[in-house]
This record gives structure tokens, sequence and C-alpha cells, in this order.
């Protein structure tokens, strides 16, 4: 694609876990179809999953996972230092995650409960924004890995990546989804972001928003018709509370 | 017992095998082909600003693209998307296509990183014109604030090559400071055209200016108008021909007789892709130049 | 010979999350060998608290990327178990398939991606690239096709959204099934490419004696539920794991250790080999002979092996389940009702790394009151670094060795394990 | 118009030699709601017995067989220092058999706009002119007013239409094709007694109607209304999540995006169908958003359906099948708000 004479380049690509499941790393290595064009595009620096090459000198950080410990912050930090452009990959690292779930409780009873008398270090956790500046974000649990691929293309070649910011019902809808709603099963979708095709609605399950908020939700009216098909409150505000991207939302809470 | 049904093959159709020529609307055509064009040359105008010349690559479809002052193009670059884009240069000067483009976002910042012989598909032109031909014999008012200088290069050319049918012209230009006036080169050429007066304002002086300060309405001043005697084109951001208007409006310059061109989200061109209603007016197809009468009987027009 | 050996990996590259090892030899004596697992936890039992039933399968997904639909299908093991809920035949059969996806892809992510990079001598298996560019495309054949099973039977290759408690939220798309059918037959033949290129894979010949556990076949080499069996002569039903796993808290580690009839106790494909071997597809037995590998194996770089042979087993039993899928008819039955009451229940699930298992305990509400899962790489990690030291006392003596040589030496064995170690701290 | 009756049992024969060679959408049931209603959708299938003509509605409109959710409008194979455009038509015939008067009207309300007036759209002529149309005539649906817009009858848009008889269909013929393809089969003439009962069923259907919206002078009561409380109350329901639009069998409008493929060896300029309640839809560069409420995105929809169209066309754009009101969440729909629209003029 040189038609423009935009030399590409071959940037120097790492990749960084925090306190998460893995998955959205995994994605790198997914969607085989591409892989190995993905590969070429960039050049992989430092990924532990994957590879034992390691080197400090990238200049895009792909960070996954939320931050849950001392020693991630000071981790944080020096990448944040040393990348030029740095991607938070994944809802964990978007928001925080399930992880965040945590925060709901007591940590030092939790410590005594699972470690009892040898209790580990942890805090509550964080999204990676919360710690350094973040400079894209690819949200999902686990995210999606055309995204990631437009975003390298994007730090590449400049080429577009505007991620959707409508609601899920969009693509559910191109699915030729029953809505859940109407199976009687409560969803996140009409306040949740798109880009993601909809895998939860289209398999039967009411979808998360592990993408967080579509830009401008309406939560009012989403409660109330929360309300008005009987979902209890508690159920509302688990889904809600649940991949930590509506942070301080509830149903029921006076505003 | 089998029933293959009847196969319609569009591409046999007479009309789709001609050129296209999006200027005969209602012909079936490939609405998606593009015309494969060269950006010939750039030069720099501001940091924000380039003006590029397009030339269609194709000699036949070369000689066949002709618009008005006014139209747009829709500008492809491929594999990032595509944007409308005003047609900055002059009507007569066939098999060049000059857009002066700002730098606003994917498509026009790649744009603007890209180096001469670049190749880029264009589809166009579309939308209505200023009727120029209505305004002969008349006073001429073109007016514009920013970027909008743009568009109204092409009615400058159209006006200055056709001098004898129009009489006073009057060019009046404001940007926010010096720094972002556009086609400075060429005011010298437009003043030493006789009958036409170019005025220019800056909203903030630097050091080295000397002319105007102020809002571009401070130009009316300067400017003697017989309001039953004269067309204005006026192109710039809403908040600015909103002021202009409504002053030419209340000397009595019938707001029929005065132009704008309106910009809204595009994605098609055709009037197809519905982003740039306005109410139930199609920017591209209705417009993007409306007379102010019409402007004021949309609804969320400005 | 050297006498002195020092080995110090911060954060183990090509596992899934952050180990360490530490070796220490001074004048030919062993003064330290371990494996220490570091991974922040992030306390999923205590998050189970208060959720209701539907969540949990969800949220226990995110245990582990890898191995999300395992943890998925034990935890809506559990959760019916606990209820007291039998699912529909066609739901069984289409979680075994999900099952086998995710066999297949986290086997083929392992031996291509983790573990055969050792074997060539490289860093990673992304410069196969441009130097083996048939191996990689081997590689993305099989790992695709897994994911691609996982796709169309539990609505996505990472985190399974069909997978509910009750059974199985929709009947995957006939076509889908029968095009996955046709790139199974195919790639019958790709995983023997596979197996000649094992053969040419030089594997260290070490062996530490130790117990397998696994879950028990009856009549089919196991993958979701029934009784828990021992190498050393113990079974008992999956409700009892805990019996089994004895989990108990180490000073330095993040994850807890498991011991059962002895220091402890090795999980995985290796150790349901040696229990099921009888089980297996009569393709997969052939090439379990051709490998070289024969019940009961002690040599825990077999579990590589192990990990092949149950990808051609999977791949046929897969066959087989899409043939019987497909002739069900289209409006049959795949969710059962679900009604939640007070109880506990255990699920155990044979997932790529080994035997898993969660337990709930619920309120009559269907929240959860008590929660607890125990990870495959959980119970191996006291085996590994048991394995560990054994490793180095045979090797550290060896001609020519170095820091280096030992450092991947004692680099294979924690990645024969296939260890999930953000699993196992969960 | 030509007439002719089939019997039941001939029209399955009919069906079954089209599946042979042709692909076929019809009325599919595709589960039930949460209150044990059936839900059907226009769908492929294979053969006779997965179809259901006495459906009530379908959730989606057919309109996606003619505008697809998502398309390529074209693609680019990129060289060293050069680019070609390719563009493809879909060409292949089929058979959408079983719509109904309101989704034969919306077919015809896109050809005004794609068919025929500016910039006829080749993608949209190719789909059209390659589906053979069966319509079928049936009891109104729940909250359907597609009586006070006129299209609960549909004289042309169609190559066969059918009406339930009983044992037969009366089967309306419309062109040259449909005449041609009903040859094939056994088929009767249409006598007085038939003609007497089918006029009989359409007046029964007729009668049963219950929804009715006053749509009389709406074009001009929408501008003296524009600035109404009316559009704040609704507007703040709405959810801005497109579906309504989705599923309308007559609402076009789409947006485009381009991709480039890893390899960055080819790319594709993808349109997909959007909504003019979607929070972006008039965001220019820059972030300037010229409908930044979702009142007056709500508000434009109903414009552009009962106003613009009626500017352009002199009908509206609404068919009222009311599958917007069906699928909306917040229970948004034409009837209501039309009423409420009504309402504020007394
Ligand atoms: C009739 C008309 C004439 C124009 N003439 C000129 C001109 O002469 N010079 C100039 O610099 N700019 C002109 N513009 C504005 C120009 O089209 C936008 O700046 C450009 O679309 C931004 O695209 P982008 O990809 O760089 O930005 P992004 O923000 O990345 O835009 C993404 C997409 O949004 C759409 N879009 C965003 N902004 C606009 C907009 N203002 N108008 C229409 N669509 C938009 C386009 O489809 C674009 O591809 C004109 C706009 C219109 C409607
Ligand atoms: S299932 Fe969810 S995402 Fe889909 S339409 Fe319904 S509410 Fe929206
Ligand atoms: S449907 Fe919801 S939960 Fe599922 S992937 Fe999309 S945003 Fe996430
Ligand atoms: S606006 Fe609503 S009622 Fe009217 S045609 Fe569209 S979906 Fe049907």
């Amino acid at each position: 694609m040189r038609y423009l004479s935009i030399e590409p380049t071959k940037p120097k690509v790492a990749v960084f876990d925090f306190t998460s499941c893995e998955g959205c790393e995994l994605q790198l290595a997914n969607k085989e179809e591409t892989l190995v064009d993905f590969l070429k595009a960039v050049e992989i620096v430092n990924f532990r999953e994957v590879s034992s090459a390691k080197s400090d000198d990238y200049e895009i950080a792909f960070i996954e996972g939320a931050v849950s410990r001392s020693d991630e912050i000071e981790r944080l930090k020096k990448i944040r230092e040393k990348a030029r452009v740095l991607v938070a990959l994944g809802c964990c690292a978007c928001y925080g995650g399930v992880n965040k779930l945590k925060n709901a409780f007591d940590l030092s009873t939790a410590n005594r409960e699972i470690y009892g008398n040898y209790p580990k270090d942890s805090m509550p956790v964080r999204a990676i924004k919360d710690v350094v500046p973040v400079d894209m974000e690819i949200p999902g649990c686990p995210v999606n890995k055309e995204e990631i691929e437009r975003i390298i293309q994007h730090l590449l070649l400049d080429i577009n990546y505007n991620f959707p910011v409508y609601p899920v019902c969009v693509e559910c809808k191109q699915k030729f989804n029953v809505c859940m709603f109407e199976k009687g099963q409560l969803c996140l979708g009409p306040i949740a972001r798109a880009g993601c095709s909809a895998p939860c609605p289209t398999g039967g399950l009411g979808c998360y928003g592990c993408r967080g908020p579509a830009a401008d939700p309406n939560y009012d009216e989403f409660f109330e018709i929360a309300r008005r098909r009987g979902f209890a409150e508690q159920e509302v505000n688990e889904r809600l509370s649940f991949f930590g991207g509506f942070n301080g939302i509830a149903m029921g809470v006076q505003k | 017992m089998k029933i293959p049904l009847y196969h319609y093959d569009i591409m046999k159709e007479r009309e789709i095998q001609q050129p296209v020529d999006f200027n005969r609307h209602r012909r079936l055509k490939h609405t998606d082909k593009t015309f494969k064009a060269e950006i010939s040359s750039i030069t720099t105008l501001t940091d924000m600003e380039k003006l590029f010349h397009l030339r269609i690559l194709d000699e036949a479809e070369r000689e066949r693209f002709t618009f008005l002052p006014g139209q747009f193009v829709m500008l492809e670059v491929p594999g990032y998307g595509e944007v409308p884009i005003s047609i900055s240069g002059s009507p007569s000067n066939k098999g060049l296509i000059e857009l002066c483009i700002r730098k606003a976002g994917t498509v026009t910042g790649v744009l603007h990183k890209a180096k001469r012989g670049a190749l880029v598909g264009i589809r166009g032109p579309f939308g209505t014109h200023f009727p120029l031909e209505k305004m002969k014999g008349y006073d001429i008012l073109l007016i514009a604030g920013g970027l909008g200088l743009a568009p109204l290069r092409a009615p400058i050319f159209a006006v200055t090559e056709n001098r004898p049918d129009y009489r006073k012209v009057d060019i009046m230009y404001g940007t926010k400071d010096p720094s972002q006036l556009l086609f400075d080169y060429q005011y010298e050429q437009w003043r030493r055209i006789d009958g036409v007066n170019l005025h220019i304002i800056v909203e903030k002086a630097d050091d080295k200016w000397t002319g105007d300060v102020g809002l571009i309405t401070k130009l009316f001043d300067k400017i003697e108008i017989v309001p039953h005697e004269t067309y204005a084109i006026v192109c710039g951001p809403p908040v600015m021909f909103k002021f202009v208007c409504a002053y030419l409006s209340k000397i009595g310059v019938p707001m029929d007789r005065m132009f704008v061109s309106l910009e809204r989200r595009m994605h098609c061109g055709m009037g197809k892709c519905c982003r740039c209603n306005i109410g139930s007016t199609y920017t591209c197809i209705d417009g993007p130049v409306f007379d102010y009468w019409t402007v004021m009987n949309l609804k969320e027009a400005i | 010979m050297k006498t002195n050996l020092n080995v110090d990996v911060h954060h183990l590259a090509r596992v899934e999350g952050h180990g360490n090892i530490k070796v220490k030899v001074e004048n030919g004596s062993l003064k330290e060998a371990s494996w220490e697992v570091v991974e922040t936890p992030r306390y999923f039992e205590f998050m189970l608290k208060g959720k209701h039933y539907t969540s949990a399968g969800i949220l226990t997904a995110r245990i582990c990327g890898i191995c999300s639909i395992g943890h998925c299908l034990a935890s809506i093991r559990a959760t019916e178990n606990a209820f007291g809920i039998t699912i529909p035949e066609a739901a069984q059969k289409l979680r075994l398939l999900a099952k086998h996806g995710e066999t297949l892809q986290s086997h083929f992510l392992h031996l291509f991606f983790l573990a055969a990079p050792d074997f060539v001598g490289l860093p990673s298996a992304i410069p196969l690239v441009d130097l083996k560019p048939e191996i990689v495309a081997l590689a993305q054949r099989l790992k695709g096709m897994g994911n691609r099973i996982c796709d169309a039977v539990a609505g996505r290759t990472t985190h399974p959204v069909s997978l509910q408690v009750g059974g199985v939220a929709v009947m995957p798309d006939k076509q889908k099934l029968l095009d996955l059918k046709g790139e199974l037959e195919g790639s019958l033949e790709a995983m023997k490419a596979v197996v000649e290129l094992f053969k040419t894979f030089q594997i260290p010949d070490f062996v530490r004696e130790t117990e397998f556990v696994s879950l028990k076949g009856e009549k089919d080499y196991p993958f979701i539920g029934g009784n828990i069996v021992s190498s050393d002569g113990k079974e008992m039903p999956e409700a009892d794991y805990r019996k089994v796993t004895n989990e108990y808290v180490t000073p330095n580690n993040t994850s807890k250790w498991c011991k059962f009839s002895r220091a402890s106790y090795a999980v995985g494909a290796l150790a349901r080999f040696n229990n099921n071997h009888k089980f297996l597809h009569p393709a997969a037995a052939a090439i379990a002979k051709e490998l070289g590998l024969s019940p009961v194996s002690h040599n825990p770089f077999m579990n590589n092996v192990a990990q092949l042979i149950e990808c051609v087993h999977a791949a046929h039993d897969s066959i087989r389940l899409i043939d019987e899928i497909v002739k069900m008819k289209p409006a049959t039955q795949t969710m059962e009702k679900v009604q939640a009451k007070a109880g506990t229940g255990v699920g155990a699930v044979e997932v790529p790394r080994g035997i898993l298992f969660h337990c709930y305990e619920y309120d009559k509400n269907g929240y959860i009151v008590k929660a607890d899962c125990v990870i495959p790489t959980t119970q191996n990690n006291a085996n590994i670094h048991f394995d560990m030291g054994s490793l180095v006392e045979k090797f550290a003596s060896a001609e020519n060795m170095t820091d280096e040589k030992l450092e991947l030496l004692c680099s294979m064995l924690v990645r024969s394990y296939d260890p999930c170690i953000s699993c196992s701290v969960h | 118009m030509l007439f002719k009756l089939l019997d039941k049992d001939e029209f399955k024969n009919l069906v079954n030699i089209l599946l042979q060679s042709n692909e076929v959408i019809a009325p599919k049931q595709v589960g039930v709601n949460v209150t044990g209603k059936t839900l059907h959708q226009y769908l492929p299938v294979t053969s006779f017995d997965e179809i259901d003509l006495t459906y009530e509605t379908t959730q989606y409109s057919a309109k996606t067989y003619f505008l697809p959710y998502k398309e390529n409008l074209s693609t680019y194979r990129f060289d060293e220092k050069d680019w070609k455009q390719e563009i493809r038509y879909r060409q292949e015939p089929r058979v959408m058999l079983g719509l109904h008067a309101c989704d034969i009207h919306a077919l015809l309300k896109l050809d005004k706009v794609l068919a025929r007036d500016n910039f006829p759209s080749p993608y949209y002529i190719a789909r059209r002119k390659n589906a053979f149309i069966i319509g079928i005539d049936h009891e109104p649906c729940e909250g359907g007013f597609c009586r006070s817009l006129g299209t609960d009858t549909v004289n042309n848009g169609f190559d066969l239409f059918l009406t339930d008889l009983g044992e037969r269909y009366f089967v309306s013929i419309n062109t040259d094709l449909g005449y041609r393809v009903l040859l094939q089969v056994k088929t009767k003439d249409v006598t007085e007694e038939d003609t007497r009962k089918y006029l009989l069923t359409r007046k029964s259907i007729s009668d049963a109607f219950q929804t009715h919206v006053n749509v009389q002078n709406l074009p001009n009561l929408l501008d003296l209304e524009f600035e109404s409380k009316v559009w704040n109350k609704w507007g703040q329901k709405c959810l801005s999540c497109g579906s309504c639009s989705m599923v309308c069998p007559t609402c076009y409008c789409y947006g485009v995006t381009e991709r480039v493929s890893m390899d960055f060896k080819s790319g594709a300029k993808v349109k997909q169908l959007y909504s003019c309640n979607l929070v972006d839809f008039a965001t220019v560069a820059g972030g300037h958003n010229f409908r930044p409420n979702r009142e007056t995105r709500l508000k434009y929809r109903y414009y552009h359906q009962h106003r613009g169209f009626v500017e352009s066309y002199d009908e509206p754009k609404c068919v009222g099948c009311n599958r917007c009101g069906r699928v909306c969440l917040a229970e948004i729909n034409p009837p209501d708000i039309i009423r409420d629209i009504q309402m504020e003029e007394r």
C-alpha cells in the first residue's frame, strides 16, 4: 500500500501482562488466517507469553491486565517511560475488568480465608489509565483481534480505527437475533458499547458490557425497562459491576 | 422439473456500460466507481491547509470531467476513506482539479502526508452550484471566512475570468490571524484586476500585520452596496454567514440573492446515506449551495 | 566439569502467567532448586460470593484465557450438581465437542508456540514465520481448527457464551458443523506431519516416580465428570475432591500446593494417558506407540507427547460427535429448565492441563455462599518443584553443563507441564 | 392483472420446484418469546415444511435481502505504487416467498429512492430485479397500522400474490415471469363464486384492523410541532440503540468505512446500514455533532418518515408495520407518537 508514497515502518512492539487471565494476549496468537501477516507487519521484541526473547527497546507497548499489586505500579511506570505509544489491551486494562469485583470485599478477610497464615500482597484493583496515561484503548473481554489489527494498521500507516461508540443492539440486530429481553433475559446491550459483533446475545447470553458503556447511554430508561420487565436491582447491579466499565452506575441509587 | 428463475444481469444494461458521469443524476451507472487521479502538485498554504492539484489519469475521463463553481467531489483515499471536498479551482481549467484541504482527521491527515505522484480516487462532481449565470450584470459580493475561501475560490475564478459579465466585484476575506490566510500569493493578482476590490481582515493582528483588524462584518463600512443590484456568495463557518447574511438582509439585499455553502457529514454524495440531511433536505443533492431564504426555512440548518 | 551452577529465571517465558526458577549448585551439591509462583492473586473464590448462579460460569471463565471453556464447564457442572439438574443428551454432546475444541486449541498452542521452540533452539515460534513457514502454516491450521470448533459451539473462541447452567443455549448451525467435520477429517493427515516433527525432537531422558491423578474413564477417555482415580490405586467420587487435593499454602508461592498419597502428584495429559490409555481412539493409541510413550510413564517431558496423542483422539472423537449432533432433529432440546435451590455441588473436568474442580455452595435463591476452585497447575506446582530438584541433581554433574544449559533444561521441565499460572493463583 | 386459483397441494408442488434450483427466502418460526408468542423471521429455507405462511409478522423486515446490513461497495487491490478498484453486484436470482403487503410496499418505497431517483443504486437494482416475489394476504398483525397508511393492500411490486381461501389460494399475477412460473403447475380459472369469496376475505381482513393512526396533515403538523414537548417526552426514553432502523423495512441510511487486509495488499469500502438515532450519525471532523441529543435524533427519524419523504414522493416512508414499535425496549412507537403530535394541536 505505497500508492501515497508513504513508507510504512515496522514498529517494535512489546506485550506485557498484569493482573489478568492472559486471554487478550492469547488473541494476538489467534485469528490464524492473518497471523503470519500480522507477525510480518510488526517486530515483536518482548512478549513473555510466547517468547523468551526480551528487549527493552520498543515503541509500542500493549498492556494486558489491571494493576493490583504495588510491584505492578513500578513495572508499569517503567514501561510507560520507554513506550512511545501505550495501548490498553482488553477490559482489565481499560476498566479493571472482573478483577475489580474484589474491591467490594475486605482484602484482609479475603486473604485470611484463602491464604491463611501466609497472606499475599495485594491492593484494590485499578485500571491502567488510573496509574499512567494511556494512548489508546481496545476494550473487550477478550479483545477482538480485528481491533488489534486495526490499531496496528493505524500505528503503521495512519489507517482509520474508529471503533463504534453506539450500543451493542445495532450489531445484535445485524446478526438477526431475537432480543434477549424478548426471551425474558437481562442484557446490557442497549447501554454497552458495540464493536464485538454481539457474540453474547448471538450465543444466547445477555450482554455483560465488557466493552464498557456506549457513548451517552440512557441509564434512566434502561433501569426503567429492567424494572418493567421484572429484573431485580441486585441482578442488574451485578451485571453493571461485572467488568468494571460501568463504574459508579447502579440501579436504585438516587442521583 | 426445475424453474430456474430469470437472471437479470445489470452489467448488460446499456446505460451502465457508458462512462461514469456524475452530473447526469438519473442515469444508471457504477455509483461507486472512482476516477483515478494523480496528485500532480502540492502547495503548502498554512500549517493546516494544503492545496492539491489532481489530474485524472485517463485522458477521455479527464476530458469529460467538468464542474460548476460550488460543486464538490468525493475524494477517496483507498483503504482510508472518502471525504467531501469543494472544488477550489477554476471551472475553465480543464483537466486540473484543485482541492484545498484542511488537516482535520484520518483521511485529510493522511493526504497531508502523501507525496506528489500519489494516486487517489474521485467521484463527482456532486451538488448544486453558485448561480453565476443569474448573477451576470450585477454587483458581486464574495465573502469568505477562514477555510471558506476554499469553496469561494472557484466563483472568484469564474467571475474574474469572465470579468465583463459582472459589475463591481468585492472580495471580503477574514481569518483569525494572519498566519491562517490562505492563497496569499494570489491577492496581488486579484487586486490588480480592474473593478475587483479585495478586503482582508484578521481578528488578531501580529507584529507584521498592517491591515484591518476585527470581525469580517467590519469590512462593510468600507464597501458601498446597492442592495437591489447585488448578489452575494458567503462561505465560512455558520456563525459567520449568519451574521453576514443578517446584515445584508437588513440593508435590503434579497435573501434569495445570497448564497451559502453548507457542510454536513457525508458518506455518499448521492442522496442515499442520509448522513447530510438537514430536516429532510439532502445537503449533497439539494445543496451544498443554498440561497439564504432556503437555509432560513430549513429546520436545524444553523 | 563445573560444579558451581546458578539459574535465576524471573518470569519464565512461554508459559501462561508469572513464575520464577531458582537453582543453586555449589561445589557439586544442590543448594536450592525451586519453582515459585509469583502471579498476582485475584481472589476469584471471594469474588464469587453473592453472585447469581447465571454469572458463575461467566466469571470463572475469566480465571484463564486459555482454558476458559474448561472453567466454564466445571463451573456450570458444579452448579447443576448443586441444583440436581441433568442436562439433555444433546447438550452433553455439544459440551464435549466444545471441550475437544479447547483441547485442540490449547494443546497445539502449547506444542507449537510454547514447547517446540526449545527443541529447535529458538526463543519463540515467531522466527519460524520466515525460517519454516510450513510449520507455522501447520500450527495455524490445527490451532485454528480448535478455535473454530469453540467458536461454533460455545459462541466464541475465548470465554464461551453458550455454555450455560442447564445445557447449551443455542444449537450450532448444521452447515458450520459439517464444514468443521470436513476440516477435522483433513486435519488427521496434518497431525501425522506433527508426529513426524516430534520424532525429530530430543526428549530429555529423565524419570521421577510420582502419583498421577485424573478422572476415571468408564467407557470412554474421560473429560467431563465421573470418579477421580490415582495411579497409586485410589478412587473416589468427584464430590470428594478435597480428599485428593489437600491444598495448603506455602510462604513463597501465591499458588497453593497440593498433595495426595505422596508429597506431590501430577495431573494433565500424561496423567490422563497413564490412567486411561485403554480408552484412547485406536489411531491415537497407535501414535503413542510410534512416539515411544507407554504407560505408566514417569518422564514429565513426555507430557508433550501425551498432548499430541490427545489431539489425535480429540479430532477423531469430534468427528463422531458431529455425526451424532447433525443427525438430531431441528427442535432438539439443548437446555433443561433450571430451578435454583440451596445446596453444594462439585464439578470436575479434565481441562488441557489436568483435572479441574469447582465447588459451590448456594443459598435457596441461587446466590453463591461459598466457592472453591482447585486448578490443575495448583496440583502440579509441588510436583514441578520436586521434579526440578531431581532434574538438577541428575544433570548438574553432566559433562559441559553450563548455567544456560541448565536454565534451558529447567525451563523445559516447567513448560512440559504447560502450566497455567494465572489459573493456579486465581 | 390476471387471476388464477391454486390448490394448496399444487402450491406446495410449486415451492418444491422452485426450491430445486433457487434460493428461497421465507417466513420461518425461530422460537417463542417469554409470553409464549411465536417469533418468525425471513430466512433461507431448504424444504417446504420449514415455511410457516400463517405467521403474524416477522421481527425483521425483508429489506436485508435487498439492502444487506453489510456489503462491500468496492474492493481494492494494492500493487506496489498503484491500486485497482473492483466492483461486483449480487446477481443470483432468488425467491422471496410469503411477503406481506406492507413489506412489498416498503420495497416500492425503496425503489423510489434507490432505483428511480437521483443516482439509481446498481447494488439495490441488481438484487431487486433478481428477486421473485410471492406475496400473501394475512390477518392484521397486532399493533400494525398499515391500513391507515394505505399499505394493507398492494397492486404491484410482486410477481404473484396469494390470498388464502381455505383449500386453495386466490393468486394475483402481476408479471410475465409470475405467469410463466405458474404454468409449471396446475391452476384453475377463477369463477364468480371465487371472486366473491376473495372479496369477502379481503373485507374481513380489512375490518379486523384495531390500530388506527390519523396521518392527515401530518407533514405540516411535524413542522408546526418542531419544538414541541412531545419530542422531549419521547426523546428522554430513547436508548439511541438503532434497533428501530435495523428492523424497519424502509430505513436505508448507511455509513461507509474502509478496511485494509493485514498484508496491506487489499482493501474494501464497506457499507453498513446505520441509524439516524445513533449518537454519531451527524458528527463531523473536529467533533461537532449536528444532532447531539436523543430528542433531536428521534425527531429526525419521524421527520424523515412522515414529512421529508412526503415532500419528495407524496407519500410517507412508513408502511405501518410497527416493527420499530415492537422492537423498541423503551416502547417508543409510531401510533403513540403520532397521536401525541396530533393531540398537541388540539
Ligand atoms: C460539501 C462539503 C465540502 C467540503 N469542502 C471542504 C474543503 O474544500 N476543504 C476541506 O478541508 N474540507 C472540506 N469539507 C470538510 C471535509 O469533508 C472534512 O474535513 C473531512 O470529511 C474530514 O474527514 P477526515 O477523514 O479527515 O476526518 P475524520 O474525523 O476522520 O472523519 C471521518 C469521516 O467522517 C465524515 N466527516 C467528518 N467530517 C465531515 C465533514 N465536515 N463533512 C462531511 N463529512 C465529514 C467523513 O465521511 C469522514 O470520512 C467539506 C465538507 C462538505 C460536506
Ligand atoms: S439482545 Fe441485547 S443487544 Fe440484542 S437487541 Fe436485545 S437488548 Fe439489544
Ligand atoms: S455482547 Fe457485551 S459482553 Fe458480549 S462481547 Fe459484546 S460487549 Fe462484551
Ligand atoms: S417506521 Fe416503524 S412502523 Fe413505519 S415502516 Fe418503519 S418499522 Fe414499520
